[in-house]
Order: C-alpha cells, then structure tokens, then sequence
C-alpha cells in the first residue's frame, strides 16, 4: 500500500498543520512540546478536563475527538509511538480549567508509564488528575486478565459519555466514574485483511497472504487468535458477534450501541454488508440496539479490516451517548 | 570510579557514541520483540542530552535531572521514560553532590530499578531492562573493580535471561517465541553500561 | 487489495439492506426495481424533487446523499454500473412532491441514456424533469471539449447546493439554474495510487507498479494524463492545484470552497498533508477558503489516491452552501 | 422473410442460445475495450425476454415493446438501454400488425437507428453497433435474399470499422489503441443478427 507522504519524519507534524489549517475553528496547537492539540474554544471553567493522547496514525482517534462534548486536548505521538511525558503534561495543562483533568486513554504500556509520569509533573502545578483505561479488545486477553486487554475502539465511547458528563459540570470523581462505567461496558474485536506502513518503517507492519485474514488481530498488527483462509462478510460478522457476546452476553431487554467500524482501507459498502448481520445478531438477544454507529472512527491509517464494539447501555449511558458533540469527524445532537 | 563532572561528560560522549554505532542492532533487536524503534530512541535520547552537555550544572544531581529531562522530551518510548525515572531517581539522591562515590554506585542503580519498576508496573524476573539493573546493582554492591564487574554484569544478565519468555512490554505478545531471544532493553543496558565504564 | 463479501452478485443489495438497517431515520427502500432509496421523511409538498444515480461503489456518492437539503431519491446499480431506466424512473416517482424533478448526475454515457429514457418514462406521469450533468473532471476533455468531461467529486457540491435551493421551494426552473451554475463552477482532479477490486470482476481494475502513480485518472480506472513515479506529497498536491487553477483561474477577493477527497483507502493523515498546499496555493491566489471539505466524500471502495475540487462560489451559491443539511454521511448547520 | 408470432418466439430461443454461447466472447471484447460486462448484459438481457415469451402478445408491435422492457428491466447497460430504445421504435411503427413485412425490415432498422442516435448522442460512423445497424439496414432495402443479405451486412461493418479508432461510449477514451479492435457493440450485433436468421 503506497503512502503519499514528504518525509516519514514530518508524517505526523504535517498532519497536524494540515489538520488545524482546515478546521481551525475545532482545534489549535498548544504548547512548545508539540503535537499537542486543544479546543479551538476551550470548556467553560469550572468544567473537568478530558485528555487522552497515544501513536498517531489511527484519526479520527485521538486527535479529531478533540471538541465540545468530547475531548478537552489530546497529545499525539509519532505513528503507533507513545507521545512524550512532557507532551501528555501540556495537554493536561491546557485541559485543565480548575475542576481537574480526567485521563482517558488506550491500554498500552509506553502509554500508560507516560501518562503516570506527566501527572507527577503536574502534580507540582496543582492539577488534579485521574485515569480511565480503555481495554476493550477481548482478542487481546481472556475475561479473568481482562485489565490487560488492549483498547481499541471502544475508546469512542468512552470519550462521547466522559465528554457529555463533563459538559454537564460534574466534579472530576463523578466524570470518572461514569467515565469508568462506559469501559467498562465496551467490548471490541478486529479483524484484519492487509497491513498498513509506517512511514518511518516503510515496509508494512506485517505480512499476509492474498487469500487469508486474521482474527482478533490488534490495531498496530499485534497478533490475533487465528489466521486462515479469508471468509464470507457473514462468516466474519458471525464470529465476530460469537466473542463479543460470550464475553458480556445480552439478555431481553437490555440496550446496546454497536460501531461497525473500518480500520481505514475496507469501504463502507462492505460495513454495511457485515451490519446486517450484526443487527440479526443483536436483535436475537432481544436487546434493543441504540444510535448504531457504521464507519472509520478508529483506523489504522490503510490497514484493511473491521473491527466490531458492543456498548451495554443503561439509562445514564444512554443519555450521555445521545448527548449533543462536535468535533471535524463527529456530531450527534 | 569516583564519577565527576568532567567523568560524566565524557561518559555521555561515549554513550552517545555508542548508541550511534548500536543504531541498527538495537532497531533489529527490537523489530524483531517490538516496534523496532529502540536505536532510534536511543540515539535520539542520547543527541538531546548531548546537546545540553555544555548547560549541564555542577550539581551532579541537577545534572542527572537535566538528563533525564532531556532524554524524556526526545520521545515518549518506554525505554526513555524507563531511563528516564532511573536516572531522576539518581538525580534526587545525588541532589546537592558535586561527584557520585563508587560505593553509592549499587544503591543508586537499586534505586532506580525500583522506581521503574513501580513506573513499569513489570515483575523483575520479567527478562527486561529491570533484570539487567538487578544484576548490576547485586554485582556492583561487593564488586572491587566496579568497572569489571558491571561490564560482566549486563553480559550475564543477557545470557540468564535469553532462554525465558518475555513478559512485559510489547514483547509480552510473543510469549515462548521470544526463548532465544535477547530482550532489546538488556542489549541497550549493554551498549550503555559498557560504553560508560568504557569496557566496550 | 482484499474484499469483505459474501457473494459478488449480491454485494449492492447487502450494502443497501445494511445501510437501511443502520440508518432507517435516514433512508428507506422504494419501488420494486430494486436499488432505489429516498428519503425517510419525503420532502414537504410542493418542494422540487432532486434525483441522482449511478453505479455503486463510490459511497457516500450517490445513495448516501439522499437526505434533506441534498437529495430526494437514488437509482443506483451494480458496482460501476448505471442503474436501468426503470429503477430511474422509480426514483423521480418517489422524489416528485408534484413540482417536478431535477435530474442530477455525472456525465456517463449509459447514465445519461437511461436518465433520459426515465424521464421519456416519467413523462407519461405528468411529472416534469429537467437535467443538469455534472462534469468537473479536467483531465479527462481539454476545456473547448468541457462538455465531455466526466463527473466526480464535483457532484456533491451540487447535491449540497441544489438541495439547498430546493428546501427553499424555489420552482424546477429556479433549482436547475442553480445546480447548473454550481455545476458550472466546479473543477476536479484525481491521482490514483492503486486500484480497487469490482466483485463481479473479482481482479483489481487496473495494474498500476509499486513505485508508480497516475495523475488524473478517473473514478473507474479511466487513464489519466500521465503516470511515473510516486512523487511526493507536497509535488502532487502543487501539481494538482496548478491544473486546476489553469482551468479555473482565481483572483483576490475570489471565493472558493475547496474538497479534499480520499478515493477511499488514503487516510484523512494523507489529506491534511496535501491540505497544507492546496491553502497555501488558494491563499497564493487571494480568495477566501470557505467551508474546506475534508474526508471521503467520494470514492471508489478501497482504491487509493486522492482528487481534488474546487468550487467557485458567489454570494448565492455560499449561502446555499452554508445551510443546513442532514444523511448519514454529512451534516450541515 | 415475413416474421409471424411463432417466427419472433423462435427467432428469441435462438438468440438466447447464441448469447450464452458468446458470453464469454462478448465479455472479453469489453474487456479490452470498456468495462467487459457486455456478454453479462446480453446474456441477462435475452433470459429476461425469454421469461416473458409466454406472454407475449399477438400483436407484433405490443410483443416488441414487452421485449424491450424486459430488456431494460434487467440492466443498465449502454447497450441494453440501446438496444431496447431500437426495439421500442420499430415497436411503435409495428403497433396493430401481427407480423412483420420483408419490405419493412430496412425502414425498422433504420428507423430504429435513428432514435439510438438520439438516444446516444454518437455520430453515425463512430464505430459503434450504430454503423452495424446502418449497414443492415442499407443491405436489407435492396437485397433479394433478406437473410443472407443481413448476415453479410454485419460481417462487413465489422471488417471496414476494425481499422478506424473508436469515438463513442467508454471504448472513446482508448483513442487510437482502439485501431484494429473490434467494437464489442458490433460483435454483439453480429451474433444476435445471425441468431435471428439462423445463419450461425
Ligand atoms: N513495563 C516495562 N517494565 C520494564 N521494562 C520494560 C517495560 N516495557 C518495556 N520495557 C523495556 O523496554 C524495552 C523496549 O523499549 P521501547 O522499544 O522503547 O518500547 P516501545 O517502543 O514499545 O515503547 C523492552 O525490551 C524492555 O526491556
Ligand atoms: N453513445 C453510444 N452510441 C452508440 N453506441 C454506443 C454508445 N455507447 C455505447 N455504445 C455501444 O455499446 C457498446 C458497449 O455496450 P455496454 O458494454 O453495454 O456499455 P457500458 O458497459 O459502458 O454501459 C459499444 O461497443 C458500442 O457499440
Ligand atoms: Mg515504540
Ligand atoms: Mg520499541
Ligand atoms: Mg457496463
Ligand atoms: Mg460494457
């Protein structure tokens, strides 16, 4: 898969610049550490910060959900790469209008020790801060290890119901918490068709045939817990359906958001051919779906494939969720 | 190997040195465990605290934290901010001291193994940098030639460990296929140990 | 480049049964000719129907952007196939509220026939249509052959400002002046990377080398005006501006919307690289950027490559422009 | 040559028998010159009007129509939309008769002709199923044998366009590369047209 790119190096940088040159009026650059992007308006005082922040390469995700309703400020890494402690501590900084600083972010350990170590460094700045992880991928860890589970996808859930909540003026414990629920509550699998390149690397990510795909398959091309022979849209759309709902099975009555989402190169044609099975799927659990979301909100720049997430909702989630956001890549409301 | 000012300057000219020449190894090492961007941390790491070297305080602890610094702003890899943590542990220690005593050597490498363990949230055992640490700072502790014995140090540590699995990072995913395999993190410990007591 | 699918035959009917599961406060399934979608809340009574067709494959184009203040109705047919002059008809049946029905769509020989036997058709029924073809292609007709030229991103501008003018319950006249004015003062390139695979053909629709790219290919594979070697972002997107810019010059105090389109598998990464010129190259000129477009707005499944439009707006076709429109894949205002 | 009710049924079998002979044939010759779905289109096409062959009324004209119908219910193709917009013509001349005269063959055709040309937009001469549909029609206004006379004149509008470039349809924008290609459009013609008088 070719690229059209400068130099792999400025990927990132030029994205941003391009990025904030078209929607300027949704985000601005803060900060000398760079690849820190915050609202173009910021949230009115007094109202909890959200940040989140990890490897570029995966938009909408992180940066483009930067924006009323959603995300505060973001720091963003080069592709697939944690972005810096000192990045992380900038976006906090601009996130924070006094009421403290949520943390919101993808279960990945550079990740994880960055945004442990920008806290401390504002720890001395007088900003509270606390952490949501998002680990989601079900591939990725069976249920009893469940809090070393990736996150993937899920994590546009979280951010929409944290956002609402934060919109709403709740204190930072209970913007966390409801933050928390909605981890919680998701559950995510991929599957993967074709690898994408990394434009420092230029060579793709990982090697497959022309007639195979690969189940479970994480979203930087982190194995997954089959390869074989590529099956029909409703063979994949089954299986996929098998693990989410054996992990956090539904019952009669019980609502549910689902996003059928693309990694980037797989059209939405084929989005929608898998989406009638995922209906089927969930209509026979007798769960009601609500708001189902079909399209590219978490990519992997080319990558081919799909991945599936099951949000549980209740009464408080739900209402989060049809909450009015805006953002260059998302609006409800 | 009492550690000065001057001993510090010209032990980060040999790492750095080091890291460029370790470039491709560490990339491959890690390509093949990883995300292979481990060279690219460290030189990058390595030139940014170069590039302060002139700036560095006598305060052999505020040096340290300017390091650390330094190396942390470079890139946002786990190994950074592990070396990072490590080396601003030593920073606080060594916080109003204008040399480093061979005898602290041990306690301060100690130190630091257990704040990136606390950073990593990794078991020691765990075949990552925090098991060359361990080794070093066991070897270091009765040690007479603290130069000898660190350089055989993370040497060791590479062999115990090439035959168990990996368990934290991102090599963690390949579980047993990584038997055999030299953890990317311990073979940087070797680059940057051997360059500094200059046994490479 | 691999396809999630069940059987190639059936890939248009999944996708739209799909769409309709997903989006049923958007579209809604008419007629028995099969692949027609209108609204879901048909337009108020007396409001001038807009009808638009084609082959599939290319969504949000065509049937995405059925929806109101776009279009009314959508005939699509199999991948990069004109739908049949019957499933056209159907179309202007459900689309006409008794003011008549504009036919709006892109300039290819077999649309075009089976547009006009349609309406040969509809006529019979007393509906009134009229006609405006869009063909903002330049590098497929110099400009003393403009007429000829294909239709392609260009479209959804027209969508956008036609439907506009239709919610206005402007008379047939008035809506088709206006469509074709913004038809008129839309100009479009392409440049392919790589192709994508039609089901039915189950092989890629064309060879393209690893090292290699094609300036100005069209949608469907149709050669283009020269291909070499992959250049750099910053290259292709001056080369780009500077064919447009030659067909449609711009001066100071010019207006002038802009889409950046990804044909499919080139990430929104890869489209803000290119922004940062095409706003360099357009502020170079003096005229003010309205409403930059960003995205997948038209496509062709997984192929990659990017086009570019622009469209020249004045005091009317801004303010059409800017108001309010609601589908699935777009909303305004 | 007069064509009854029975003779336009069983000229219908034989051109459906001949289409699926051809798909492959027809395809092909799309496929080096447009989109390669023109034995798809012929072959959907005559199933769907043979479908309807049992209700097919005595009325030649009416017959037509419903042909044409069915054949542009089933796709839209240029060439269906084409060939249906010809069928509808002669339909409307033929409307009330139920058979069709020898005499009339060539004012059908070329009337048919015309209104593909409207439909169209293509200029006679472009290398299209028009220029097959002109030369029959030229052949049919004077020859004795009406049969042998069409077979031939489809054969010799293939052999003096082969050597000109295509100007019509998606085959326009081959220019030049299109020399010595057959136009598939004209291919098909061909096959349906000595389907039709048995001449295959
Ligand atoms: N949680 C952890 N605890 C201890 N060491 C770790 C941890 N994670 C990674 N490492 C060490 O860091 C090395 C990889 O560093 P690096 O390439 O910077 O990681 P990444 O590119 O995944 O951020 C590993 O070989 C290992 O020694
Ligand atoms: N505008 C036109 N006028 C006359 N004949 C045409 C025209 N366009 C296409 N044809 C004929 O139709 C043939 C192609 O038919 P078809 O494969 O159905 O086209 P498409 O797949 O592009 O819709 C051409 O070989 C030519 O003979
Ligand atoms: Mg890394
Ligand atoms: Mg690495
Ligand atoms: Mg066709
Ligand atoms: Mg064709």
């Amino acid at each position: 898969m070719k690229k059209i790119l400068n130099s792999p190096d400025a990927y990132v940088d030029e994205m941003l610049a391009g990025l904030i040159a078209a929607h300027s009026e949704h985000y601005q650059m803060y900060g000398d550490s760079g690849k820190v992007v915050a609202r173009a308006k910021p949230g009115k005082p007094g109202k909890v910060g959200i940040v989140t922040g990890g490897g570029s390469g995966h938009l909408p995700v992180f940066t483009g959900y930067v924006g009323q309703g959603l995300l505060d400020a973001c720091a963003v890494g080069d592709v697939f790469a944690s972005p810096s402690a000192e990045q992380m501590a900038d976006a906090i900084r601009v996130a924070d209008n006094g009421a403290g600083v949520l943390r919101l972010y993808g279960n990945y350990g550079g990740d994880v020790m960055n945004f442990d170590m920008a806290g401390e460094l504002v720890e001395f700045e007088d900003i509270t801060c606390s952490t949501v992880l998002l680990a989601d991928d079900v591939a990725s860890a069976p249920p009893d290890e469940a809090e070393k589970r990736r996150g993937v996808a899920g994590m546009v859930y979280a951010f929409k119901i944290a956002g609402a909540a934060a919109e709403e003026e709740r204190d930072l414990a209970a913007v966390t918490a409801v933050a928390q629920k909605a981890a919680d509550a998701c559950r995510s699998i991929g599957a993967a068709l074709s690898p994408c390149t990394v434009p420092q690397a230029g060579k793709p990510t990982f090697e497959i045939a022309d007639d195979e795909m690969e189940m479970g398959m994480g979203i930087h091309g982190e194995p997954g817990v089959w390869r074989g022979k590529l099956q029909s849209a409703d063979e994949i759309a089954n299986e996929m359906m098998d693990r989410l709902l054996a992990d956090m099975p539904l019952a009669n009555g019980d609502r549910v958001s689902v996003l059928v989402n693309s990694l980037g190169a797989t059209p939405p044609e084929e989005l929608y051919i898998l989406y009638r099975i995922v209906k089927e799927r969930l209509d026979a659990t007798g769960a009601r779906i609500i708001m189902p979301l079909v399209g590219r909100y978490a990519t992997s720049m080319e990558m081919s494939g799909v991945s599936f997430t099951l949000c549980k909702l209740d009464d408080e989630l739900e209402r989060l969720l049809r909450a009015p956001c805006d953002c260059a890549f998302w609006r409800v409301g | 190997m009492t550690i000065t000012h001057n001993g510090l300057l010209s032990a980060i000219d040999r790492i750095a040195a080091a890291m460029e020449r370790d470039f491709d190894m560490l990339n491959a090492a890690d390509g093949a465990l990883g995300d292979g961007d481990l060279g690219v941390t460290m030189t990058r790491g390595m030139r940014a605290i170069s590039e302060t070297k002139d700036d560095l305080p006598e305060d052999i602890g505020m040096a340290l934290f300017q390091c650390a610094q330094a190396f942390t702003k470079s890139s946002g890899s786990s190994y950074g901010t592990l070396v990072a943590t490590g080396l601003m542990s030593a920073a606080k220690t060594l916080r109003g001291k204008d040399h480093i005593d061979p005898e602290d050597m041990s306690g301060l490498i100690a130190g630091a193994r257990d704040k990136m363990q606390e950073r990593g949230k990794a078991a020691l055992g765990g075949k990552t940098v925090l098991d060359s640490l361990d080794y070093l700072a066991k070897a270091l502790a009765s040690a007479e030639n603290k130069a000898t014995a660190a350089a055989q140090a993370v040497d060791t540590a590479l062999k115990d460990f090439r035959d168990k699995p990996a368990t934290a990072g991102r090599a963690r995913i390949f579980g047993d296929k990584s038997i055999g395999m030299d953890d990317p993190g311990m073979l940087a410990m070797q680059s940057v140990v051997k360059a500094a007591v200059a046994r490479h």
